[in-house]
């Protein structure tokens, strides 16, 4: 996780959900690249974050997108997003002794429009949760934020500036993640995305 | 289709070890596993057992979860509390539990308790304590209650009332000093409650509310976040942003469309056989 | 638990033991000040823990030093314990040789000096120290292990320093929404200081039972309690 | 051999057979511990193999019993086949898993019980897999303790009354200085009649010195 850093955030909304990650990919303390965002989108209404190690982040998301093109092609309709979830979770357990380095992140609005995220440990231990789940290496500083900041009920727009504040300073305080930040939000009807002005050191 | 696509195996997948392992040794430290430093307890009363779990999972010093389930269903007269590595508990009792499904459509029967702890017993003892499940098994069958510990390496016990997970010796204490053979359901229930409260309050590891599942002959009531003794007060202030409020450098706003796909029949004239 | 024990358990005879002197303990817990324009809050919660045990539910962490002083501790409790009491013993010799009371800077420069005297082998405690400053206004000074120090306008340490510190630098520092900068308020910045606490015990294992607060004026240092939840 | 894993159960234990003339009396304390901590009071370490022929279990919990109920399996499958089987043939069932796995287990054994060929026998599986036909046998950590007594008071031809005697006697011995021993005292009576279970509670052992 310390590696190559990154954080992702998500949260539940008023009939929306929101998720957001840091684009910076570093090696150690050094800086590669701004522009590593760690959210992918999966069907036109789940999003999946997948913080940790870079080469593993790529590979994962390669592997999802082939796991649920399979899943399409075979039952012929979207995943959900708590198939995906269990999926996710499948898949890393079943490298329980020689695990990839990610903790994902999956958000999304099922098929009745109901938001759902849960976050995974590196071995797929599921954590379902009905306020925000957060992942990578500024984990503590994101519960500390969304702890405080969080509050049901939020309008796609408030929800928005919520996660955002609470990203950015969040990873103000951790030396591996930060360098400019990407928030969607999904709602039943669109996804807005948004690159945030954060600072870049 | 004898297709390039790669074939799913069952079992574990060992090809990240070798690498993991090198990194490991350059000094790069793994990502700490979802533990559930618990308590958990089980006891036998006069018409069946009652189990009792807290809901707190940690990773390192955090909460990771506030509110996650420990009692994981093994069969419709079986429950199985789970503390140690939360990844381990959940997969291991939900592999037993499709064993269990199998092995009551083959046979046609209700399964035995006893067969559940063997099968759990018999795969933790293969991998050698290296899945990190530590389980506290209850249910009734037709030979009555039976409660049973599985610790991480495969050794069982089979006790009146037993309690596992990191807050096992608060529990035990409320047990030891108050345990009765032959309790009526109610008692039961509150001195599990009671027993996961002392976890939940003397043991950092446990937190937040307690759940309870009550198996007798022929009823199971799963009473899920039983007791709520840690509930967050309102907060002083809302800390909701005016609008605006972050500094946006991009926005791109996608429109979803709902396609809805209808079937139509459409008649055709028949098909000419004369 | 008893690592030696099951090291020996482990490995019978075949394999040395290593014995090694490690005086030290953290004993969790965590503390904050926030600095205003005329008053100082200090914050800590008492739960005092070793591991997955709970010392104490009640022990403060924060001593009042002088009616315009506050001092605030966390770490290894023993350490704690025996630095607050060299600086009162300090503070007592310095009022009777100068016949009056240390002001906060000098009590603030003492610290450091008295935590670098022991820099190759520290006092294992996270200091803040919380105060007016001559002008009467709120300062906060905070310190590393070692005695580096710094006058900050707001700091959290201690176990759950790293969850609320970045929800201080939004809520009292207004970073990332710079537009709305402005002076707080005591009663804003004592909601703060409880929701901040509140947010960590959720989170954070080795924080909750009680928050005391000690909210310091011209008028001296008045302490308010709070509960924190107990799990 | 292989140590105990960290966080393993541990039968820190002191178990005994006596052979006598007729059968054998087997018994054991009842303390299961993980580190420090009691996981079990009341422990049965006497394991049903056969109708008449028991194991005494001393080591890994984990181990000792996948041993056993490996034992008890084969022993149903080769009554099937063969009929009764003898206690010298559980025995070395026990001895050739212990051996060969003896770098993955954790196991000492005493193996007792009657059969109609030897009567009553008592047979040893201590901890590399080896197996000795001993008159007693004593086995876990409570035994290092009661070496001495068993040897000065083990007398050839002992009744069934003497034998349960010795037997509890020694293990109260052992139970009272080894701190991995306590609990109750179990008992069995193996004869050519079948099995009689004797239960000691903690508050009726024999009482020795204790300073």
């Amino acid at each position: 996780m310390e590696y190559n850093g990154g954080a992702v955030v998500a949260m539940v909304g008023k009939n929306c959900v929101a998720i957001a990650c840091d684009k910076r990919l570093g090696v150690q303390a050094m800086t590669i690249s701004t522009e590593f965002k760690k959210t992918f989108q999966v069907t036109p209404k789940t999003y999946i974050g997948l913080p940790g190690l870079a080469t593993d982040v790529q590979t994962l998301a390669e592997k999802f997108r082939f796991k649920v093109n399979m899943y399409k092609l075979k039952e012929e309709r979207e995943i959900e997003p708590r198939t995906l979830a269990h999926l996710v979770s499948s898949t890393l357990y079943e490298r329980r002794w020689g695990p990839w380095f990610v903790e994902p992140v999956v958000a999304g609005l099922d098929k009745e429009n109901r938001p759902f995220i849960c976050s995974t440990d590196l071995i797929g231990c599921i954590n379902f949760a009905k306020d925000f789940v957060v992942s990578g290496t500024t984990s503590n500083q994101l519960y500390g934020m969304c702890e405080s900041l969080w509050e049901p009920d939020l309008e796609p727009e408030d929800l928005f500036e919520t996660i955002s504040q609470a990203l950015m300073n969040a990873v103000d305080r951790d030396c591996l993640s930060g360098w400019g930040a990407e928030v969607t939000i999904i709602t039943p009807d669109k996804i807005i995305t948004r690159t945030l002005k954060s600072r870049q050191d | 289709m004898t297709s390039r696509l790669p074939r799913t195996k069952g079992g574990f997948n060992f090809d990240n070890h070798v690498r993991n392992t090198m990194m490991e040794g350059k000094g790069l430290c793994l990502p700490k596993a979802t533990k559930t430093g618990t308590t958990i307890v089980g006891l036998i009363y006069k018409d069946g057992l009652v189990l009792g779990a807290d809901t707190r999972a940690t990773a390192g010093p955090i909460v990771a979860d506030k509110n996650c389930e420990k009692i994981h269903y093994l069969a419709p007269n079986m429950y199985c509390c789970g503390a140690g590595t939360a990844a381990d508990t959940e997969m291991t009792t939900a592999l037993i539990s499709s064993q269990l499904e199998l092995h009551r459509l083959s046979t046609g029967r209700q399964a035995r308790v006893v067969t559940a702890m063997t099968l759990l017993k018999q795969m933790l003892f293969k991998y050698q304590g290296h899945i990190g499940a530590a389980l506290i098994l209850g249910g009734v069958d037709l030979n009555g209650p039976h409660l049973y510990t599985i610790y991480p390496h495969g050794s069982t016990d089979k006790l009146p009332y037993v309690t596992m997970g990191s807050g096992s010796l608060a529990a035990m204490s409320v047990f030891e000093s108050r345990f009765k053979a032959d309790m009526e359901r109610e008692e039961a229930i509150t001195l599990v409650k009671d027993a996961i409260e002392a976890g939940i309050f003397n043991d950092l590891g446990s937190g937040s509310n307690v759940d309870v599942v009550v198996i007798s002959k022929d009823n199971v009531e799963v009473l899920r976040n039983y007791a709520k003794p840690n509930e967050r007060g309102i907060k002083e202030a809302s800390y909701k942003y005016p609008r605006g409020a972050t500094q946006v450098l991009k926005t791109s706003i996608r429109d979803l469309v709902d396609i809805k796909e209808t079937v139509q029949a459409t008649t055709t004239e028949a098909m000419d056989i004369s | 638990m008893n690592s030696i024990y099951q090291a020996a358990i482990d490995h019978p005879v075949s394999v040395p033991i290593e014995h090694r002197f490690d005086p030290y303990v953290d004993n969790g817990g965590t503390l904050l000040s926030i600095a205003g324009e005329d008053f100082c809050v200090v914050a800590a919660d008492t739960r005092q823990s070793e591991g997955y045990s709970i010392n104490s539910r009640y022990v403060p962490k924060s001593v009042k030093l002088s009616d315009k002083t506050v001092i605030s501790m966390g770490g290894c409790y023993a350490d704690c314990l025996t630095l607050t009491k060299r600086i009162q013993q300090s503070m007592e010799w310095y009022h009777h040789a100068h016949g009056k009371t240390m002001s906060t800077a000098a009590v603030a420069q003492m610290l450091s000096i008295m935590l670098y005297q022991k820099r190759f082998f520290p006092f294992y405690s996270w200091c803040i120290l919380g105060g007016l400053d001559e002008e009467g206004k709120g300062a906060v000074y905070t310190y590393d292990p070692v005695g580096s120090y710094e006058r900050e306008s707001c700091r959290c340490a201690g176990s759950a320093s790293s969850l609320i510190q970045p929800f201080l630098d939004n809520q009292i520092m207004f970073k990332n929404q710079e537009t709305l900068k402005k002076n707080l308020p005591l009663d804003h910045v004592l909601r703060i200081t409880k929701d901040s606490f509140t947010s960590a015990t959720e989170r954070d294992i080795y924080t909750g039972d009680y928050l005391e607060i000690f909210v310091i004026t011209k008028n001296g240092v008045e302490i308010q309690k709070m509960d924190l939840k107990k799990d | 051999m292989a140590g105990l894993k960290a966080g393993e159960v541990n039968l820190g234990t002191s178990i005994m057979a006596v052979q006598f003339d007729g059968g054998v009396i087997i018994g054991a304390d009842s303390r299961t511990t993980t580190g420090s901590y009691i996981a079990n009071r009341v422990t049965d370490k006497l394991t049903e193999v056969h109708d008449t022929i028991y194991c005494c279990r001393s080591g890994s919990a984990a181990d000792t019993q996948a041993v056993a109920d490996i034992v008890h399996y084969y022993l149903q499958m080769y009554t099937v086949q063969n009929g009764k089987p003898t206690v010298p043939l559980a025995a070395s069932l026990f001895q050739e898993m212990c051996y060969q796995n003896k770098d993955n287990l954790m196991a000492g054994i005493i193996v007792a019980g009657w059969d109609k060929d030897n009567g009553g026998s008592v047979w040893n599986i201590p901890l590399g897999g080896s197996l000795h036909r001993q008159p007693f046998a004593i086995g876990g950590s409570g035994s290092t303790y009661i070496y001495g007594y068993c040897d000065a008071n083990y007398k050839d031809g002992m009744n069934q009354e003497q034998c349960i005697e010795f037997v509890k006697n020694s293990l109260a011995l052992a139970m009272d200085r080894d701190g991995s021993s306590g609990g109750v005292i179990r008992l069995a009576v193996i004869t050519e009649k079948g099995v009689q279970r004797l239960f000691i509670p903690g508050d009726k052992l024999p009482v020795h010195w204790q300073g």
